[in-house]
């Protein structure tokens, strides 16, 4: 039945990722006085790419670097509950807790980078670097911000801190939600921050040396982690979802906010992302913290 | 179980050996080290006497943790002092080696000092009358005294701004010796905090602030670092922060004890990898590797599973003892403490990453690396047996729970609570090792058999230089070896330039040259002239006369 | 009356299936994936470089029919060669195309390419493209506006949904006959040369 | 400063083609005095370009050299003659950097040799083994027959000059044929307007 | 066989070379050794069969010899009589390549220098003391200048000059003992020194102080030590630190636990020691000549000892006397070992230890250093441990804290000499050390040794010894 569950979940998650990355498109396309790509556009283009004559791989490092990566995906999927009061739908979460996602959600892309440092390609390390370095700047007030909710709700795990929440606490505590969303629009690679894939700057970053298939499985992974960090934060910050619609309707409401904040802005240098990260969210969320903390 | 040496009375001062869990649990790392080490040694033409130096280390190693009075303990730490410095002769440069032995003599004192004042108040040197004693010391004394045990154990585990030595030491020694220097003598660091502090004294929250600063700053420092060697001793300073941070707090002890462990296995692994490839390539700086990865196939695996565990990644045992702490932190209300911890191993994993890339992975920086062959199975055996240690600490994080609730009892601390060796729980939550690695591998397998299956097939790409370059062909001459210095561009950011740039090295310079100008000061009293020493036996008598009659 | 935009997209994308062509199911429906997500190498090798930028953005906005653009060779399906070609280019050209994962296409731009245009009698550039590649749909006109460039990519799609365009098929078979051409021209051995034999292996997993 | 030039430079007079551009003709011995005094004394301290005609009926290339005041004022141009066949000119790198680039493009487009000049290998032809293209005696058109092949046209193809002719002829006597029938159209209606009246 | 024999023997052998000239060249060397042998014989035997006597030979009614032979002055004689005899051992397969000069003075004088010493440990009559401390000191002054050196006539110049000072304090001391108590035996002079006045016993005491402080060698006269070191030569700055300074310190503190059993002057004196350690230590860290580095630091051992008899308690003198066996083996050992050093590298800084190619005088200079600096295997720790833990008994903290960082500095500068050793250099030749060395070395070494790891086999016997001394029994 568990089975049934969890592939049922990565079903959805699959879907519902590919769907929001095709409303990013047409919803971005829109902002840029243009009708954008059908909506399952994306999803073709994966499936373009699995369905490829063949794909260049340099090496069985290279090869696992996206399996790695995926099954990264997956494993932090399962360890999300969708929902807040029932256990179905719950996945493997009521073995894991908070900590075992937050690390499994940088486990995915360090797997990646192993693929991308094989790969031989100076521009893909150029982007891994920029990825790492951004990285400890955007985890520093999610770190915060996550730390206070925990302390908050007197436990790491994650139905639990959902349930604990009457009032959501992106309303209850403010600053400590506006902390966690700078770094979570990071996290979502959108504009501001993603410095890491630009296509131009970096020759599309750590994807530069993946063809055929990789590319392939790089997009449907990252429709995947994109739904578990939306479904991570409603459970933080929204509150967590009683039914699917509410939790659909949470996470598109998140996500519209993330697209529309990353397409109005231009592109941070490496430098310039970490000293904004470093400054502006980590006060608001220590701010926020000291707040929560007193009452 | 207390054998008495009292017989031996040097004038009634008793001296006694015990076999307590926490000793034995520190003798385990010890054995743990030696044993791995004593693998490697017949790759090198080593001179006999390092052997007998090495065999006095041990021994005054297991005389510390055995110790049951400080006064044993402070011969075993003043003779470890010793022996290591002549360890380290053997291949460390002059100033460095001045450099230690300076620092080393300097804890050594300082820690006699302090057992002095434990004596002056009760007579006695046992662990047992330790805590009355410090009650019994007045305030300011109490004080003293703990400046001094601190000062004494940051140098010894290289706290940051006591690290002056420790880095060099840890780059120029012999790499087995420098493997054994950070796996276990920066423990006896921690032992000594354990008995000396944490028994003593009720939990300091300077400590815990001192261990945070430690941890933050030795990772970025780590990450400027081009000498493979260098970075991993920053990285276990900063590693030593976190159980100092952790020991700063309320029962903390469960943390610090099971991160040790981790700590010493990791250790071992990552250094004794990077001694591999040292002996191979006979080349330890990130500019100088690279591209060892389908050469030396299996170190890659074993430095792979080396910094999943520093980075404390889920599946395997860094996460559990990382989970540890954090819950240990989480419970105090110092949440800065936490969320400064969580920032440091976030940043860390910049030169985790770093320490693979420059070494395994890229373009190799020179031809002759092209020539690089996997090393021995006399190097590889005791990786692929800390690897194993590491797993099973993975998928089974709470099988050494139970000997740590031992040790807790012990010195009456709160025990874990503890179901089965899988599931790890802590206050706050807790989580089923095994089943995270299950699910892991399981996916894993399924996202392979998935991908193998698709129908467009991965063709091997002919060598290394068939790669997207912009239209343009690289060969041999193209400088292609990329990322291997990442992590310099933080010094362009604002707040981290402070962090990086200055050092306290100047301080230290500074201390030396006044101290040796002041004794410059002191040779003129000694000089030849007659006359000069005359005058002062002379004014000497007077203020002799002065004082008497007043 | 429809006018205007919609107008255009209608009769654009009307006939786009319209071609039948007798294909099995399975290779219909990987054809139907090919046609309806296209990544074009962002390369501009000669003057109609400065055409890309309108045909992808907000105007004419290739992306409505699934068109998008892709940084390295190895993401790309189409390679689009726009206008002369000098030795100098034609060198990267080739190794950018060797370098793309089949099924890939060329999508040639303006007369240059057909018989080397205003540049007939230039002692630099090469006259005609299909000699050293080959080519899937030539757009003519002296830089063709973004109108006619959709129309072309619009025929490369029907012609991939029929499963017509193979000349990277044609590329493998007679790859010698290329060779000879560009080595003539690109005067010593055309480097790398792994990169040519690397077709005639079976792939791995 | 003309007279100063022309007295201890032995020019021809210097001539003003535009209120900030001035020339003069040099032998060649002496363009480096020149440029170095124009340098020294009146800030013409930026060297704009080198550029070089192929005079083949003379037999001589003219290299100018364009230089620039620094507040951008005024431009000198000052020319001198040099031979066809492998000529060596004394190159100016060292007192201006751009000045490699210029010398490096001229070298591969006409082949004169630039002393001194430490990076002449070449520009924009890759591989180029045939004469400099730029050249006069250089026929490309002759080059491109015999190197390249071009698209063979279709089968119905015809010369695109005597076609153009043939067309042009047709039309002429098609506009001749209209004019006669008009004017014999005028003529007959002329006529029955006589007859009418 | 009574006490007397200990002077008198060395004496007479003293007056008999002139004789022993004509049996040949190295008649005279054998028959010192002989001799000094016989003088250690003599002192187990007394040692063995406990023959602590009191021996009394008046010549005139106040004048006359008198020694008193207890456990502790009996110690002091084993240990002057056991150096010496280690002394001419090594000099015979020394004197082999480079002699002194014409050596029948030279045995006279070492000879004398030890009936010196072993008359002051002895002596219980106040005069004596003077008597002995003059004869020391004038075979001290000649040995130091003994070789023909521009620096050892300027160390026996300075040498001469500040022991006649001291010897005018200490007659001064003895004529206003004479006039106040009127007797020369110290154990009348110590029951009547109470009732002197206070301004009297004061300026007697520091009259006293200052006679003995020079040979003491404490911090303010001390100024004299570093340049005779240097200047006279290697074994005979064996000789200054193991036995002369030994013999000095043993009379001062006798004679003061005598007249101020109370302890007055503790307090002020141990702060003296300790800040003459301080000063020691800190005044050699600047040291590059070898000679001058080991005097600083025997300076700062003796204050070190001077710090311990000072706090006047049973504990602390035992600690005071295991620092003194364990001074005196450790600077023996250094001392043979440079005389090797000196005699092939010519040179005396402590660069010359970068060239040293000899693994043996390496281990034996290093096990002597770290002894001296109180590492735990060796004899140097027990006493150390023993003087700190007395202190720490007293609470004086900063008197610990001076020690601590002197023994730090002496640590610093002993271990840039290791330094020198260890680290590889271009070396020169191996240096072949003989096996009549080889062995007093090893020997000296492996009595550090013992000393450190099985210090109760001492304990006992010093303990009594200390309370003997503190009960100044007369």
């Amino acid at each position: 039945m568990i089975l049934l569950e969890l592939l049922l979940m990565l079903l959805v998650a699959y879907g519902v990722g590919f769907l929001y990355y095709g409303l990013y498109r047409n919803i971005t396309a829109r902002f840029q006085r243009r009708f954008g790509p059908p909506l399952w556009q994306s999803f073709f283009d994966s499936i373009k790419f699995f369905l490829k004559e063949e794909s260049t791989s340099h090496g069985w490092m290279f090869y696992l670097g996206p399996i790695i990566m995926m099954s990264g995906a997956i494993t932090t999927l399962f360890f999300i509950p969708f929902f807040k009061e029932t256990t179905n739908f719950s996945g493997l979460s009521s073995y894991g807790n908070l900590f075992v996602v937050l690390y499994l959600l940088v486990l995915g892309p360090l797997g990646n980078a192993l693929g991308v440092g094989t790969g031989g390609n100076p521009f893909g390390a150029m982007g891994v670097t920029r990825g790492l370095s951004r990285l400890f700047a955007l985890e520093l007030p999610f770190y915060i911000a996550v730390i206070a909710i925990m302390s908050l709700s007197g436990s790491a795990d994650i139905s639990e801190i959902a349930a604990h929440q009457s009032t959501m606490y992106a309303l209850a505590y403010p600053l400590l939600f506006i902390g966690a969303l700078f770094s979570f629009i990071g996290m979502m690679g959108q504009s501001p921050f993603d410095v890491v894939g630009a296509p131009v700057e970096v020759y599309s970053g750590p994807a530069s040396e993946f063809s055929g298939k990789f590319l392939a499985l790089l997009m449907s992974q990252s429709a995947i982690y994109t739904f578990a960090k939306l479904v991570l934060m409603v459970n933080l910050f929204l509150g967590g979802a009683q039914g699917f619609l509410e939790l659909l309707l949470k996470t598109f409401v998140l996500f519209l906010f993330v697209i529309s904040f990353g397409s109005l802005y231009g592109r941070f240098k490496t430098p310039q992302s970490i000293d904004f990260l470093l400054k502006v969210p980590t006060t608001i969320a220590v701010i926020g913290l000291i707040l929560a903390t007193w009452s | 179980m207390m054998i008495n040496l009292s017989n031996y009375a040097l004038g009634h001062i008793v001296l006694a050996l015990e076999m307590s869990h926490l000793a034995n649990f520190f003798a385990v790392l010890i054995l743990l080290s030696m044993g791995t080490l004593l693998f490697l040694v017949k790759n090198y033409a080593l001179p006999k006497s390092f052997y007998a130096l090495s065999a006095l280390l041990s021994t005054s190693l297991f005389l510390i943790v055995y110790a049951a009075d400080y006064l044993l303990f402070f011969i075993g730490w003043e003779v470890m002092s010793i022996t290591t410095y002549f360890l380290l002769s053997f291949s460390v440069s002059q100033k460095t080696l001045h450099k230690y032995i300076i620092f080393a003599m300097s804890s050594a004192l300082a820690l006699f000092i302090a057992i002095l004042m434990i004596y002056s108040t009760q007579q006695s040197f046992l662990y047992s009358d330790a805590r009355e004693s410090f009650e019994l010391m007045g305030e300011f004394q109490g004080v003293f005294f703990l400046v001094l045990i601190l000062f004494a154990i940051f140098v010894k585990l290289g706290v940051i701004g006591f690290h002056y030595w420790l880095v060099d030491a840890y780059e120029e020694a012999h790499d087995i010796f420098t493997a054994f220097l950070s796996a276990v003598l920066s423990k006896m660091g921690v032992y000594a905090l354990i008995i000396l502090v944490v028994k003593v004294t009720q939990p300091m929250l300077a400590l815990a602030i001192i261990g945070v600063m430690t941890s933050i700053i030795a990772t970025f420092k780590a990450i400027q670092e081009d000498s493979v060697k260098r970075v991993l001793a920053y990285s276990s300073i900063a590693q030593l922060g976190y159980i100092v941070t952790v020991l700063g707090v309320a029962d903390g002890m469960s943390g610090a004890l099971y991160h040790s462990l981790i700590h010493t296995a990791v250790k071992l692994l990552l250094f004794i990898n990077i001694a591999g490839v040292i002996y191979m390539t006979g080349r330890d700086k990130f500019s100088q590797l690279g591209g060892l990865i389908y050469k030396m196939p299996q170190s890659f695996v074993l430095l792979l599973i080396g910094i999943i565990v520093l980075a404390g990644m889920p599946p395997l045992g860094g996460f559990s003892s990382k989970f540890l702490i954090y819950s240990a932190l989480l419970d105090t209300k110092y949440l800065l403490l936490l969320s400064g911890v969580m920032f440091s191993s976030a940043s860390a994993f910049l030169y985790i990453y770093k320490l693979i890339y420059g070494v395994y992975l890229g373009h190799p920086s020179h031809k002759k690396l092209e020539s690089a062959k996997e090393v021995s199975l006399s190097f590889l055996l005791p990786q692929y047996l800390l690897a194993f240690i590491l797993i099973t600490l993975g998928t089974f994080p709470a099988l050494i729970v139970p000997y740590i609730n031992e040790i807790l009892l012990e010195s009456s601390l709160t025990t874990l609570s503890f179901t089965h060796a899988g599931e790890l729980i802590s206050a706050f939550a807790q989580f089923n090792g095994l089943i995270v690695m299950s699910a892991f591998g399981t996916i894993f397998v399924l996202v392979v058999i998935f991908f193998v299956s698709t129908r467009s097939k991965a063709k091997e790409a002919k060598n290394r230089f068939d790669i997207a370059y912009c239209g343009e062909e690289p060969d041999e001459s193209t400088h292609l070896h990329y990322g291997y210095s990442m992590g310099k561009e933080l010094a362009r950011v604002g707040i981290l330039r402070a962090i990086i740039k200055n050092s306290s090295s100047h301080f230290y310079e500074y201390l030396g040259k006044q101290t040796l100008s002041f004794a410059e000061l002191f040779r003129k009293i000694y000089s030849g002239k007659l006359s000069v020493n005359f005058n002062i036996a002379i004014l000497f008598l007077l203020l002799l006369l002065w004082g008497s009659l007043r | 009356m429809e006018e205007g935009f919609l107008l255009e997209q209608k009769t654009l994308e009307g006939d786009l299936n319209s071609e039948t062509s007798h294909q099995s199911s399975v290779d219909f429906l990987m054809n139907w994936f090919r046609k309806r997500s296209i990544f074009v190498l962002a390369y501009g090798t000669g003057c109609g470089a400065i055409e890309m930028p309108p045909t992808f953005t907000s105007r004419y906005d290739a992306e409505r029919l699934g068109i998008r653009g892709a940084a390295t060779p190895r993401q790309a399906d189409v390679i689009i060669v726009s206008g002369y070609c000098s030795y100098k280019t034609l060198r990267r050209i080739i190794r950018t195309y060797e370098q793309m994962s089949n099924p890939k296409y060329v999508l040639a731009l303006g007369s240059c390419t057909v018989n080397g245009g205003m540049y007939w009698d230039s002692y630099n550039t090469i006259k005609k493209l299909e000699d050293y590649l080959p080519v899937d749909m030539y757009v003519n006109g002296c830089m063709p506006r973004p109108e006619s460039i959709l129309e072309g990519f619009i025929e490369l799609q029907k012609e991939i949904g029929a499963g017509k365009a193979s000349s990277w098929q044609k590329y493998e078979e007679n790859h010698e006959f290329y060779r000879k051409n560009q080595e003539a021209v690109l005067g010593e051995k055309v480097e790398p040369s792994y990169e040519a034999d690397w077709y005639l292996y079976e792939g791995g997993l | 400063m003309f007279k100063t030039i022309k007295s201890n430079f032995a020019t021809a007079d210097v001539e003003v083609k535009r209120q900030d551009l001035y020339k003069v003709v040099i032998k060649y011995d002496r363009l480096s005095a020149l440029i170095d005094f124009l340098y020294n004394n009146y800030t013409y301290k930026i060297l704009n370009a080198i550029t070089c005609t192929d005079w083949i009926e003379e037999g001589h290339f003219a290299l100018t050299y364009l230089i620039t005041t620094e507040d951008r004022s005024n431009t000198f141009m000052i020319q001198t003659l040099v031979g066809r066949e492998d000529t060596k000119v004394e190159s100016f790198s060292k007192k201006f950097k751009q000045a490699q680039i210029m010398e490096r493009d001229l070298h591969e487009m006409y082949g004169i040799d630039f002393i001194g000049n430490d990076n002449l290998k070449e520009l924009s032809l890759e591989n180029w083994v045939h004469t400099p293209p730029l050249r006069r005696e250089f026929d490309t058109l002759e080059f491109v027959n015999e190197h390249l092949t071009f698209r063979e046209g279709r089968e119905d193809n015809v010369d695109v000059k005597a076609e153009t002719k043939r067309l042009r002829a047709l039309k002429k006597a098609q506009k001749e044929a209209d004019k006669k029938a008009k004017e014999a159209a005028d003529a007959s209606a002329l006529k029955e307007n006589e007859d009418g009246k | 066989m009574s006490s007397v024999l200990f002077v008198a023997l060395p004496l007479l052998f003293g007056f008999s070379t002139p004789i022993l000239g004509y049996f040949g060249k190295n008649a005279v060397a054998y028959v010192s050794t002989l001799m000094q042998l016989f003088l250690l014989y003599l002192g187990f035997d007394l040692l063995l069969n406990e023959g602590f006597s009191i021996e009394l030979i008046s010549i005139a009614p106040p004048l006359g010899i008198s020694f008193v032979v207890t456990k502790v002055s009996l110690l002091f004689v084993l240990l002057f009589t056991s150096v010496m005899t280690l002394f001419s051992l090594y000099y015979l397969s020394y004197r082999s390549e480079k002699p002194y000069r014409d050596e029948s003075k030279f045995f006279i004088l070492i000879n004398m220098l030890l009936a010196a010493s072993i008359g002051l440990v002895l002596s219980s009559d106040i005069f004596n003391i003077y008597v002995f401390f003059e004869i020391a000191g004038i075979s001290a002054y000649i040995l130091s200048a003994y070789e023909k050196s521009s620096s050892a006539l300027e160390a026996g110049i300075k040498y001469l000059i500040t022991g006649a000072v001291a010897s005018i304090f200490l007659i001064f001391a003895i004529v206003l003992i004479y006039i106040y108590i009127g007797s020369l035996n110290l154990g009348i002079i110590a029951q009547h020194f109470e009732l002197l006045p206070f301004q009297i016993k004061l300026l007697i005491s520091i009259l006293l102080l200052i006679g003995f402080g020079f040979k003491v060698e404490i911090f303010p006269l001390n100024f004299w030590v570093s340049d005779v070191y240097q200047g006279s030569s290697t074994l005979v700055n064996a000789l200054f630190s193991a036995i002369v300074v030994k013999a000095y310190l043993f009379v001062f503190f006798h004679l003061l636990y005598l007249f101020l059993p109370h302890g007055e002057f503790s307090l002020f004196l141990i702060y003296l020691g300790a800040f003459s350690m301080l000063a020691a230590e800190v005044a050699g860290l600047r040291q590059s000549h070898l000679k001058r580095l080991f005097a600083y630091s025997s300076l700062g051992q003796v204050a070190l000892v001077f710090t311990a008899f000072a706090l006047q308690n049973t504990q602390a003198i035992q600690a005071a006397l295991f620092i003194v066996l364990a001074h005196s083996v450790a600077k023996m050992g250094i001392f043979f070992a440079l005389a090797l050093i000196e005699k092939e590298h010519e040179s005396m800084e402590s660069e010359t230890l970068k060239s040293l190619n000899s693994p043996f005088l390496r281990v034996i200079l290093l096990i002597s250093m770290l002894s001296l600096l109180g590492i735990p295997l060796f004899a140097g720790f027990v006493g150390k441990l023993l003087v700190l833990k007395s202190l720490a008994l007293e609470g004086m903290l900063p008197i610990i804290m001076m020690i601590i960082l002197a023994s730090l500095i002496e640590a610093v500068y002993y271990f840039k000499l290791a330094g020198y050793m260890f680290t590889s250099d271009k070396r020169r030749d191996v240096l072949k050390v003989t096996w009549a060395h080889k062995t007093i070395l090893a020997f000296l070494s492996l009595l550090l040794l013992i000393i450190g790891m099985a210090p109760f086999l001492l304990s006992e016997y010093l303990f009594e010894a200390s309370k003997l001394m503190l009960g100044g029994v007369s």
